[in-house]
């Protein structure tokens, strides 16, 4: 059986390189990437242009692609529903947990940081909601899920408020864009703050859009991963 | 810049054997986070320009990168990952109703 | 890109066909997943050289740390060999 | 300026944003939200398709122009399909509304919404990496929703679902990319006036690999295991949504893309239109022939499914206006009946608490009314006259024939007939005059309203096509030339 997978895998792959040969390495830029580079700073105020086409240009992919994450975390809290937890109960040993108290803050902030710089430098909603998530799962890990659930301001019923009130503030900078009589999701012609590129309150919408989808990212995210580790 | 479609299609195949030949469900889920990883690699690599810079502007620049891929790439990164925890969440449990990952043993279990 | 970088870019994408190839071939799961989160360093280090410092940062976040901490859990909740 | 394009695919999302919130006025009536969801898309979606009859309402989000932005498009063929859509997810939401018990019910309506938008965004995008982040989203959401009963069987049906679903979606990436490579814009309408640019080996991979990532999604042949199982272990509404809908839409969005990206007639030259009529040919035969000796009634209802899109995909490949709308028009009826068939045999299978055919012996005696609306979708799919399932196969047959394709419309026959035998072999056991020792009371109105109207909807369209087939010729003719509507983009860059 693995020997006709291995004929199989290797005749589609010679067929795939075969044919993929004739696509041309381009030099120069594609037209609507050129317009893009050329006046991505004028339409949109951002200078990080994978953050303007991300949360401008095409904003309605990224309108869907936290609804994925979104689905994903209601999946889980569907099927993994039940309250027992049984592993990761008490967490590791105190000088971990010391240790985890004093740095802890730092890890935050930097995500903090990499979403509210999205529109500047590399970065964004996405990648700072997830460092958000992976600090709620480090403290998931070092002080156990106890204490998670009880305290900690990434328990998973704060989360799932978390996520809903990001998915509202990204339709709500939508439907602005809608009241204030232009399309769905528009940003510097439905009169948002522009201010100067390359400063921090500039870019219109994109910078408030980046905080919404972060949240979104990294309750959802937490949610996940407290389903999984929590499940029985 | 001139292999990488080499390079691209090996690991995608290896992917794919990952997930037709292996029985192991976890080694599935693995093979197709591989196969997903040379996809993005494609997206990304024919977005490269020769000697481009990143697509931040600084004015410094004299050739930028296409950003399109790029953003392309960022929305499939998140798409995969959130659909590997759905996988690894009904692999759990599949695990707790059947007791092993064996594909063979869940077919003869099922009966 | 000049020679030399082209140089270490070919050696990072050798380096990741072979990570792929141990993360399939291993027997012991914890092992293949130790192998992929390598592989998904190594693309780190590929998207970095290809001029994508977003896309580098968001797999660096998302591939390396979220799903190899998902794979342990549940490895950790299943079994760890692979008949 | 008419929203209406992106207002049908938020409000949805907006109710699937609300439920998790843990305030208490949400958290208690919770279905209230959901209803009035339902109500307002379902009128909006009327009034779209009644806007689409008139003249094509083009949206770009975000006030970009057509390469840069994304844009949607709502001309009949779309409107047509977000109506049926919404017609099937009303009935599923009022079903599940007493099917669906109180313990997980919350996320149960959260996922159904967001599977009903995303539906709605994979009709009406026009743009090729929106389509895979809506197909990506009701991918997930389906997953979840089949996984809802948590049964072994059906997890371990789930994870098979979604491993070649995830195959499917990493090939329909990997095609974007090439297109994308090539081409440099994503907009479906813009890469088909720049197809010359790209190379004549990458366009046919390109082909392939989107015809394998969409063949996986709608079950054609080779990739059609998954779809037994999915469906089979499923709760009743969601197969119902799954099997009359789900499939359909991804057929729609593979021949939008053939149609209006790649353009007939450069796919008649490459023999492309061939080979989907006989994969379409062969998945209705091996759907047919699966079904005919099957215990389980929801199982042989999916491989019915199965032969029912082969039939489609065999109507719509065709090219001519007369079968696109054959299949439009065989799209619409399989759904409604479909729908009521797995409904109905949702409410029998929980009164007899199994599956399996020999349990629902006599059930037909105690249960008149849902046994009745089983009749009417059963016979509407095998094409008996006088209900909508004969009118959609004869269109198909002429079709067929006018294209010349003799032997297809023999496989069509065929499956007809073997249609007729699994379906009376199930009508014929569920009316026998045995009284089952248990006796069932009907099931609650709440319950077979739903079930009612669908199979009255059959009989309806059956007995007066006239205004459905209207609108589905004119959804055809603007389904065949979307690209004049596009407002062409403004000047090369």
């Amino acid at each position: 059986m693995k020997y006709y997978c291995v004929l199989l895998i290797a005749v589609l792959s010679l067929v795939l390189f075969l044919s993929l040969q004739d696509i041309p390495v381009a030099q120069d830029l594609m037209p609507a990437s050129s317009h893009y580079v050329n006046s991505g700073v004028r339409d949109t105020g951002a200078t990080n242009l994978v953050n303007a086409i991300l949360f401008d240009y095409r904003g309605f992919d990224t309108l869907g692609e936290a609804t994925v994450i979104f689905a994903s975390a209601a999946a889980f809290k569907m099927l993994f529903s039940h309250k027992r937890i049984f592993s990761f109960r008490y967490g590791l040993s105190p000088i971990v947990k010391t240790g985890m108290g004093i740095y802890s803050p730092f890890i935050f902030i930097f995500g903090i940081y990499v979403i509210m710089a999205g529109h500047i430098s590399p970065g964004g909603g996405f990648q700072g909601g997830v460092i958000i998530a992976s600090l709620s799962i480090l403290l998931t890990l070092v002080y156990g899920l106890w204490y998670k659930v009880r305290r900690t301001v990434f328990s998973p019923a704060i989360s799932s408020n978390i996520e809903s009130i990001g998915g509202f503030l990204f339709l709500g900078i939508g439907l602005t864009g809608i009241l204030t009589g232009n399309y769905f999701l528009s940003n510097l012609d439905a009169g948002f703050f522009a201010g100067t590129p390359g400063h921090m309150f500039s870019a219109g919408s994109i910078p408030i859009l980046n905080i919404a989808s972060g949240l979104k990212v990294a309750a959802g995210l937490s949610i996940i991963f407290y389903s999984i580790a929590g499940g029985e | 810049m001139k292999f990488t479609l080499v390079f691209i299609i090996v690991i995608m195949s290896i992917g794919l054997y990952g997930v037709l030949a292996k029985d192991n469900l976890i080694k599935k889920v693995i093979g197709i986070s591989i196969m997903e990883g040379a996809v993005f690699l494609f997206l990304v690599s024919y977005g490269y320009r020769q000697d481009g810079a990143p697509p931040i502007i600084t004015g410094y620049e004299t050739r930028i990168v296409d950003p399109v891929p790029q953003a392309l790439t960022l929305t499939a990164i998140v798409i995969g990952a959130s659909t590997t925890a759905l996988m690894l969440g009904i692999i759990i449990k599949i695990f707790n109703n059947y007791k092993t990952l064996e594909t063979k043993e869940i077919r003869r279990l099922r009966g | 890109m000049n020679l030399l970088l082209s140089y270490i870019y070919y050696l990072f994408l050798l380096l990741l066909v072979i990570s792929a190839v141990f993360s399939i071939a291993s027997k012991n799961l914890l092992c293949s997943v130790i192998f992929m989160s390598l592989f998904n360093l190594f693309m780190v280090i590929i998207f970095l050289l290809l001029q994508a410092p977003d896309v580098a940062m968001a797999e660096a976040v998302v591939g390396m740390g979220f799903t190899t901490a998902l794979f342990i859990i549940t490895i950790s909740k299943t079994k760890e060999e692979e008949k | 300026m008419i929203h209406l394009p992106v207002l049908l695919i938020i409000i949805p999302l907006m109710a699937a944003f609300a439920l998790p919130l843990s305030i208490p006025v949400i958290r208690r009536n919770y279905k209230v939200i959901i209803a009035a969801a339902s109500v307002i898309q379902f009128t909006l979606s009327i009034t779209a398709l009644v806007m689409s009859l008139q003249n094509p309402v083009q949206y770009q989000v975000g006030g970009w122009p057509v390469p840069l932005g994304i844009t949607l498009m709502l001309d009949a063929s779309s409107g047509f399909m977000t109506a049926f859509l919404s017609l099937l997810f009303v009935a599923a939401v009022t079903y599940s509304f007493s099917y669906i018990g109180r313990g997980k019910a919350r996320y149960y309506y959260v996922l159904l919404m967001i599977l009903w938008s995303s539906l709605t965004g994979m009709i009406l995008t026009s743009d090729l990496f929106n389509l895979i982040v809506f197909i990506e989203i009701s991918s997930v959401a389906a997953y979840s929703l089949v996984a809802y009963d948590e049964t072994s069987f059906a997890l371990e049906a789930t994870l098979k679902y979604m491993i070649l679903g995830t195959l499917g979606t990493t090939f329909i990436i990997f095609a974007t990319g090439i297109i994308y490579s090539s081409v440099g814009s994503l907009n479906i309408t813009d890469v088909s006036t720049q197809l010359h640019s790209v190379p004549a080996k990458p366009l046919n991979i390109s082909i392939a690999l989107y015809i394998a990532g969409f063949g996986v999604k709608t079950a054609l042949v080779p990739m059609h295991t998954w779809l037994a199982d999915a469906h089979s272990s499923a709760p009743a509404p969601i197969s119902a949504i799954l099997s009359g809908v789900f499939v359909k839409v991804g057929v729609f969005a593979l021949f939008k893309l053939m149609y209006n990206m790649y353009g007939w007639s450069m796919l008649t030259s490459l023999g492309i239109d061939r080979l989907l009529i006989n994969i379409g040919a062969a998945t209705a035969l091996l759907g047919g022939i699966m079904a005919v000796n099957q215990r389980d009634i929801k199982r042989m209802l999916a491989y019915s499914t199965i032969t029912q899109v082969g039939l489609i995909v065999m109507a719509l490949s065709l090219g001519t206006l007369q079968g696109l709308s054959a299949g439009f028009f065989h799209m619409f009826n399989h759904g409604i009946a479909k729908g009521s068939l797995f409904l109905s045999a949702g409410l029998m299978a929980r009164k007899a608490n199994s599956n399996e055919i020999q349990h629902l012996a006599g059930m037909g005696r105690c249960m008149p009314l849902t046994f009745f609306c089983f009749t009417v979708g059963a016979l509407s799919i095998v094409g008996i006259p006088l209900l909508n399932g004969f009118l959609s196969k004869w269109l198909i047959c002429s079709s067929l024939v006018s294209n010349g394709q003799i032997t297809h419309v023999i496989i069509l026959l065929l499956t007809s007939i073997i249609g007729v035998m699994y379906y009376l072999k199930v009508l014929q056991s569920l009316a026998l005059p045995q009284e089952p020792e248990f006796n069932h009371s009907e099931a609650s109105y709440k319950m077979y309203t739903p079930v009612v109207v669908l199979s009255a909807l059959c009989i309806i369209v059956g007995l007066l096509p006239y205004i459905p087939l209207t609108v589905i010729d004119r959804a055809a003719f603007d389904f065949l030339n979307l690209n004049e509507y596009i407002i062409s983009p403004i000047g090369r860059f």
